[in-house]
């Protein structure tokens, strides 16, 4: 199988475990990636998320896309810059993809190109600051200057 | 496809027989009639025996909710904090709690339980927040740890030392420390509580430098030691570790071996200058430290930091004191000393030997040509204990005896030797004429035995030391004290013993009384006394002398900061009575002094004294 | 009368199996255009994972998936065990397989309960309820806990059984066994079911495959997918097992699938409490307080109740998880799988679409 | 005087009646479901606490009005049905009239919930009346099988023509059936509680409803359980002798109808009416042809 | 309505004692804990018993079970369908997170207490409650409600403009 995905990718191949492949490739070609390797039996689009890399100041994109016939997950990462990150929609490789980009640009602050949903709201309401899942997100300062908890005083009987 | 014939085979009747269950008894658990049975490891709220817990704290850093305070538990008036615990007891929100059982699974006496209930209602949101004592316990023990699966590490990791057969030839280091692999396996058995900081004289950060041993950054762990320590690569071979004794692994398994860390650690860095803590500029100002113990290698180490020139007068030829002096090769290579003051030397601390206060240069002098002066003399004379015959040769103070080995470099020794004390120094003195004797006699008919006052339970001397000795083959007779040393032709012949009735008198004051009737003769040609030392300050002048203040049990009255009732003067080390006699707490009295001698010389007398 | 208008289902709202909406437009009784909205439940799971050491996300995790908690701690551990190299003993392998394969039973039990209920028959919801009680009180006994026992942890399992466990066990599949077959008679064969449900919602192989629909709903239109066999974890190499696939991909089937997966788990458990080897339950793990795992990347993954269910996990070497991204099963199911699936069916059938699909919200927000 | 005395009070009778068998119902479910249930008296616990809430939100006149004409409608419906030993008002109306007068509650809540504005309650009101058509043909259809029989549309004769074991249950079962599965329908038990299905539609009608409108919908529900059992019971079980024959009768027909209610699933609201339309409408055609050929 | 007021006023103790035999609660699942609720109301622990029952419309339920933690987006839902509710009126802050945020005290999404937004009836310890345990916080409501102590409603109406400020402090509304 590595054999084959070598002859249409270009890019890293690694070959982690029997069924665990990791393609890395420049972000240029990630979605035309994710197509040659959908017309490889590679059909099932497991997880599409990001890795915010906060030291390299990139993002890892990463799509896990499953072979039902061959029983192979690849891991195609790439890698954008963290300033206004872009990317291509891959909806039209992948349908399910939709939901997963809108989850990029909620939680990353990652603009998909070609999404029409791409930064709108999804499972947030009416949040205005940093994408929390960047890693420059502090959740705890976040949550303890919005929300206050209890403090209770100690009662000694 | 038969499976899909069979659900494709639909039938009215066949519904209608599940009403049948109209005649048959309902599975209801009526609750409040009845309840459910809750099971042995039901995970409801804790209980904590707030007697036996140390408030160590671990509970707090593994909770994930952060319901966990730590708290002092006014309410329960904790009777009795005993050593090697705080008077913090966990304090559970259970507005945050997620009744997880990990801080269960880590607590390290196993004071903290589940019990079996997990129902509490309340109309004020307030009431969630209470001490788990004992008190509130409304059911029997739920969810408890179990030894077999815990997260923690309770096996320390084996220190390889040499065979018994072996190291008793040579006085080679016994202990061969670890290596990288193990090290770091025993610094991952840390939990990080710093219970064990409390029993150590100098509160070392031990919690911090194991984490960075952990972390192989070597280099930051000494720092973390020299913030403390002066002397850490001597202190990870010879401290008494009383933080190892206070470490809360002892309750469930064998205390993480912080001093082999710490020995570790320094081994691996080579040269300590990349870890000096700090370093401030010059000040210009002058100390004189007597005394190249511990407690004055300490002090000069901090002077220098803070930025004063130090000079260090001692009598002897080579540095150390009592390290240097008394503790034999094979527990403390002369190397490492040498390793530790020539860091000391690097820095900038001027040393002069053989050059004895009082004699080769005054006292006064010091007074006069330095800005401050520190007393770091120690013990460095044997106790008699008034045995008869203590002229003659055939009986030797067991620090002269050590001093003799190690430096002068002593290898005769007679065939049957008689050791009397049980504290540490009578285990190094026994065991190091055990390997004087394999030397010149190849431990053929040879005979080394000790005499303590102590019994066994209550001998002053560390385990590990005792174990050695046996190990080596020392006999002990625990429970004896001397009588009478018999003398025949001018030869020692023995000692005649008796029977130790009680050690200490119901004060808990060191009294021995005796079974006179009851003796023992023990057959031996020496006569090593091992049972204490003392100080000589003939080197102050009389009219300061009488300027000194002393405590009742004859040591120097220092206050907080070392300084003695002579303004300017400093005493440290075993000099003092807050010295446990040991180079660890000499350490920290060094150090201490060494704050004060730098208020004094910055003349910040409010920080001293307030 | 009323054209066009729109209705939310959701999120108070008993036709929903958790707390999201649907929105939707209908014409007259016709839904044209239905729209999820999640994030009822966002808890930010992800974030607050990095937040927390190793084995302080133990406590987290389970909550990800309420109905079946085991399989967020069976995953967590195995992405663990990936990166640490680890090899767990058997017996604690034996002993995840009986839990996760009774966690199934519970999910299953539960979601009967809930599509029975959709369809108005509160008989079996009540019944599912309560059998599935019965397996929580092994649960209770063996873990301490009803709910999130946090009882598969890396290494292992955290204690080993109980005695008397397989008796418990075994007990309950038998009783179980002989459940079955009235709940065959109160439901699965109850005409008025086959009614409501045959022909409903059809999903074809070629729509399942291309949205990665996973689990019972991608087996009922035939295609044998399963991570038990595909990639086996646990002890299931060790189990003798055939999946059972349906073709129809309607409704009817996707029940029917479950129906004959809850058989297939409670034989499963019958195989694995009999085959379970004797021995240590546990590999030890590092101190918590020092745990650190190497750097690298897993991605670990289980056959959940709904399908394939999974954690990419990312660690740099520190004591806490660099990032995990949590591959929620019901993610591809509810968008865009639902949301097409519901566009001209009528109002009435809108909750049981959405329940026969098995959609965990929880999941979906996280 | 005894008679009208007994005008006034049946009412109230028939709201304990009512509570009475729905508390049954309620616990014979909960035996089914393997639990014990709440209370006989919890639905009357229900109403009291019902009236007893505060209210400040209204949608408007007809929003209000609709309960109150739901309850209203009920207890004329109620004075239409003969008792034991008295004829109430069926003198002055008759099968036919009963068979009007049931429907106006239902239309006074569909008044009601139409002005709410929910869309949930617009469409239970749609599937109200859909059902309605749906039950109500086989309705009458058996209803017109017994006038046919016995010549007259009066409901006391009706009973008392059944005296004995005369039931029109053994006599005319087919029709019985028919009769069985529309009342049934009416009742809004699963499968045809469409109009409520809370999965659906979050109760229907009564989505806004709540407090003391809802408690009043519950008071003329409890009056309506009365109504349709009795008129099953007076239809095709004989009637009754006396009044506790009459309840007991009343509970058998709850009983039967429980069995039912707890094992099925409920249809989608066209295959409800189509259902309607075709086998009971169809049991009861063939009913009224052998009463034509047979009682001829 | 004046009158009726009077007339309750005078039967509120036996009215209260009544009221407390039927309660029921809106079939809203917030959170996790609702995964502990079917048990509780179904055959096994059977909620019936006490006379309450889940509902479906908020107008109908007089209890608002707050099952576990709440996220910004559900506070929003749960204060409208708390304020549909018709009064007298119950609510019960299940579990830790409703107290002091349990285990998401350091998330983003979820407010850590509950009272600020809603005035709380009866707290029930517990991550989830058992059902044993929220039975017992039912029959605590019960008590209060016969003791005439749960005022919640009526202490939002009071202090209304307090709770407002809160919620629209975390709900930018």
């Amino acid at each position: 199988m590595v054999e084959e995905i070598k002859k249409v990718i270009k890019g890293e191949i690694l070959e982690k475990s029997p069924q665990r492949i990791i393609i890395k490739v420049k972000n240029d070609s990630f979605s035309s990636t994710l197509n040659a390797l959908k017309g490889l039996s590679f059909k099932r689009l497991t997880l599409f998320t990001a890795v915010d890399f906060v030291k390299d100041n990139q993002f890892e994109l990463v799509a896990l896309v499953y072979s039902n016939e061959n029983k192979i997950l690849a891991i195609v990462k790439t890698r954008i810059p963290k300033e206004n990150p872009e990317i291509e929609t891959i909806t039209n490789i992948y349908p399910n993809a939709f939901k997963y980009e809108v989850e990029l640009g909620e939680m990353f602050g990652i603009k998909v190109i070609g999404n029409p949903d791409s930064m709108k709201p999804f499972l947030l309401e009416g949040w205005e600051d940093l994408p929390p899942l960047r890693k420059d997100f502090d959740s705890i300062k976040y949550a303890t200057e919005h929300y206050e908890a209890r403090n209770v005083e100690v009662k000694y009987d | 496809m038969e499976n899909k014939e069979y659900f494709e085979k639909t039938s009215y009747i066949g519904a209608l027989t599940s009403t049948k269950y109209i005649f048959k008894k309902p599975v209801t658990v009526q609750y409040p009639k009845e309840k459910l049975n809750l099971p042995e490891r039901y995970r409801g709220f804790h209980v904590n025996d707030l007697d036996k817990c140390i408030g160590c704290g671990n509970c707090m850093s593994i909770c994930p909710c952060q319901a966990i305070t730590m708290d002092d538990p006014k309410a329960f008036h904790l009777v009795n904090p005993k050593e090697g615990s705080t008077h913090l007891r966990p304090r559970i929100d259970y507005g945050r709690c997620s009744y997880c059982g990990l801080c269960v699974e880590v607590c390290p006496t196993g004071s903290l339980k589940m019990e079996r209930n997990l129902i509490f209602t309340s109309q004020d949101g307030d009431a969630f927040v209470w001490f788990p004592a004992e008190e509130r316990r409304t059911a029997e023990n739920g969810f408890t740890q179990s030894n077999e699966i815990t997260p923690l590490e309770l096996e320390k990791v084996p220190m390889p030392e040499l065979e018994p057969d072996v190291r008793k030839k040579t006085f080679e280091e016994l202990i061969l420390g670890f290596s990288e692999e193990a090290a770091i396996k025993e610094a991952e058995r840390c939990l990080g509580c710093g219970i064990c900081m409390q029993g150590c004289p100098a509160h070392m950060k031990i919690p911090e430098y194991i984490d960075a041993i952990f972390k192989k950054e070597y280099e930051i762990s000494v720092k973390y030691m020299l913030e403390d320590n002066a002397l850490p690569g001597i202190c990870g071979r010879i401290c008494t570790h009383k933080c190892q004794d206070d470490c809360v692994y002892n309750y469930r398994g064998d205390a993480v071996q912080i001093m082999w860390l710490k020995r570790f650690a320094t081994d691996m860095v080579k040269d300590y200058k990349v870890s000096d803590p700090y370093m401030f500029p010059k000040t210009g100002k002058k100390v004189a430290v007597i005394g190249s113990g511990p407690s004055g290698l300490s002090a000069a180490y901090y002077l220098t930091l803070m930025g004063h020139s130090v000079t260090v007068f001692e009598k002897r030829s080579v540095p150390g004191g009592a390290l240097g002096l008394g503790i034999p090769m094979y527990r403390l290579p002369v190397y490492e000393i040498d390793k530790e003051v020539g860091h000391l030397k690097d820095l900038g601390v001027e040393f002069k030997f053989n050059t004895e206060v009082g004699k080769d240069v005054l006292f006064e002098d010091l007074m006069r040509d330095y800005d401050a002066v520190y007393i770091g003399v120690g013990l460095s004379y044997g106790r008699a204990i008034n045995l008869n015959g203590e002229d003659t040769p055939f009986i030797i103070q067991a620090i002269d005896f050590l001093r003799q080995v190690k430096v002068e470099g002593r290898r005769d020794i007679p065939k049957k030797v008689i050791v009397i004390g049980g504290g540490n120094v009578a285990m190094d003195v026994a065991r190091t004429v055990v390997r004087l004797h394999e030397i010149n006699y190849g431990g053929i008919d040879t005979k080394v035995q000790t005499v303590s006052l102590e019994d066994w339970d209550i001998m002053p001397a560390s385990k590990e030391e005792i174990e050695g000795a046996l190990e080596e083959g020392v006999i002990f007779n625990p429970g004896w004290g001397p009588k009478e040393a018999v003398f025949e032709n001018g030869k020692l012949k023995g000692l005649i013993v008796k029977k130790v009735k009680s050690v200490f008198d119901e004060q808990r004051r060191f009294n021995p009384t005796f079974y006179e009737d009851q003796t023992l003769f023990l057959e031996g040609d020496y006569i090593i006394e091992a049972v204490g030392q003392t100080t000589n300050l003939s080197f102050i002048p009389e009219h300061l002398m009488q300027q000194l203040k002393f405590t009742p049990r004859r040591r120097i009255w220092v206050d907080e900061f070392g300084e003695t009732s002579i303004s300017g003067v400093f005493a440290g080390g075993d000099l003092v009575e807050t010295s446990l006699g040991n180079a660890i707490s000499a350490i920290a009295n060094g150090h201490r002094a060494a704050i004060g001698i730098d208020f004094y010389l910055r003349n910040v007398k409010g920080g001293k004294n307030d | 009368m009323i054209k066009e208008y729109e209705l939310n289902i959701g999120p108070n709202h008993p036709g929903i199996h958790g707390n999201f909406s649907v929105h939707l437009k209908l014409e007259g009784d016709t839904i044209v255009e239905a729209k999820g909205n999640s994030g009822y439940l966002h808890r930010a799971f992800e974030k607050l994972m990095e937040q927390r050491t190793y084995l302080q996300n133990l406590a987290l995790i389970p909550r990800i998936c309420v109905p079946e908690p085991d399989i967020n701690e069976a995953v967590y551990s195995m992405a663990i065990e990936e990166l640490m190299g680890v090899e767990i003993p058997e017996r604690a392998k034996f002993i995840r397989t009986i839990v996760l394969e009774a966690a199934r039973v519970n999910a299953l039990l539960f979601h009967f309960g809930g599509t029975a209920a959709m369809l108005g028959n509160y008989t079996v919801n009540y019944w599912a309820v309560a059998d599935r009680d019965l397996m929580l009180d092994i649960f209770l006994k063996l873990s301490g806990a009803r709910v999130y026992h946090m009882y598969i942890w890396p290494g292992g399992v955290r204690r080993d059984t109980y005695p008397g466990f397989e008796d418990d066990v075994l007990g309950f599949v038998k009783y179980m066994k002989d459940r079955l077959i009235e709940y065959d008679n109160l439901f699965f064969k109850n005409p008025m079911f086959m009614h409501r449900a045959k022909g409903l919602a059809k999903i074809t192989k070629e729509t399942a495959l291309q949205m990665g629909v996973t689990g019972p709903n991608l087996k009922a239109t035939g295609v044998k997918v399963d991570v038990r066999k595909d990639e086996p974890y646990a002890a299931y190499p060790y189990l003798d097992f055939d999946i059972p696939v349906l073709d129809d991909g309607d409704a009817w089937a996707r029940e029917i699938q479950r129906r004959l997966e809850l058989e297939l788990s409670l034989n499963l458990i019958e195989q694995a409490v009999k085959k379970m080897p004797k021995g240590d339950v546990w590999k030890k793990m590092p101190n918590p307080f020092k745990w650190v795992i190497p750097e690298g990347e897993a991605y670990a993954r289980v056959e959940s109740s709904r399908g394939e269910y999974g954690f990419y996990f990312v660690s740099d070497g520190t004591d806490k998880p660099y990032r995990v991204s949590v591959r929620g099963v019901s993610m591809p199911h509810m968008y865009p799988l639902a949301e097409e699936l519901l566009v001209g069916q009528k109002l009435s059938d809108a909750p049981f679409i959405l329940e026969t699909l098995d959609i965990c919200p929880p999941e979906i927000d996280r | 005087m005894v008679e009208k005395l007994v005008l006034i009070l049946t009412p109230i009778f028939a709201f304990f009646v009512g509570i009475f068998l729905e508390g049954f119902k309620r616990k014979m479910v909960a035996r089914i479901h393997r639990r014990y249930g709440p209370p006989l008296h919890q639905p009357l616990l229900d109403i009291i606490k019902l009236l007893s809430k505060k209210e400040n939100i209204s949608h408007g006149v007809m929003f209000d009005l609709g309960p109150v004409i739901f309850v209203g409608a009920s207890i004329l419906t109620v004075l239409f049905l003969p008792l034991p030993h008295f004829k109430q008002l069926t003198p002055y109306g008759d099968l036919i009239a009963f068979l009007y007068i049931m429907v106006i509650g239902s239309l006074g809540m569909a008044l009601g919930a139409g002005e709410s504005g929910n869309p949930n309650a617009s469409i239970g009101i749609a599937r109200a009346l859909t059902l309605m058509l749906g039950y109500e043909l086989p309705l009458i259809i058996a209803g017109n099988t017994l006038v046919v029989r016995y010549g007259t549309t009066d409901l006391y004769k009706f009973m008392t023509l059944q005296s004995g074991f005369n039931w029109n249950l053994f006599l005319l079962p087919l029709t019985a059936i028919a009769g069985f599965i529309a009342t049934y329908g009416a009742m809004g038990e699963h499968p045809f509680d469409t109009v409520v299905a809370p999965q659906e539609v979050a109760t229907g009608p009564m989505v806004e409803y709540g407090g003391k409108h809802l408690g009043l919908l519950m008071i003329g529900h409890a009056i309506q359980v009365y109504i349709e059992t009795a008129f099953f019971t007076i239809l095709f079980l004989g009637g009754a002798s006396n009044i506790f024959t009459f309840i007991l009768k009343q509970l058998g027909v709850i009983i039967v109808m429980t069995l039912f209610d707890t094992v099925f699933p409920r249809f989608r609201i066209e295959n409800a009416v189509r259902y309607f339309w075709r086998w009971p409408t169809l049991i009861a055609l063939l009913g009224l042809l052998i009463v034509y050929i047979g009682g001829k | 309505m004046e009158l009726q007021e009077t007339l309750e006023e005078g039967y509120v103790e036996i009215l209260d004692h009544l009221r407390k035999r039927s309660l029921w609660m809106l079939h809203y699942c917030t959170a996790c804990g609702a995964v502990e609720l079917p048990p509780t109301i179904t055959s096994r622990f059977d909620a019936e018993r006490f006379g309450i029952a889940p509902f479906v419309t908020s107008r109908q339920s007089d209890i608002l079970l707050v099952t576990g933690y709440i996220n910004i987006k559900t506070l929003k839902r749960l204060v409208t369908v708390y304020e549909q509710m018709l009064p007298p009126k119950y609510v019960i802050g299940f579990g830790s997170c409703t107290i002091n945020g349990g285990i998401y005290w350091d998330s983003y999404a979820v407010v850590k207490r509950l009272d600020l937004y809603l005035p709380v009836d009866v707290y029930i310890a517990g991550c989830m409650p058992t059902p044993m345990a929220v039975l017992e916080g039912f029959r605590t409501l019960m008590k209060l409600i016969d003791e005439g102590k749960a005022n919640g409603w009526r202490k939002y109406i009071e202090n209304y403009d307090y709770y407002k400020a809160n919620q629209r402090k975390v709900l930018k509304w």
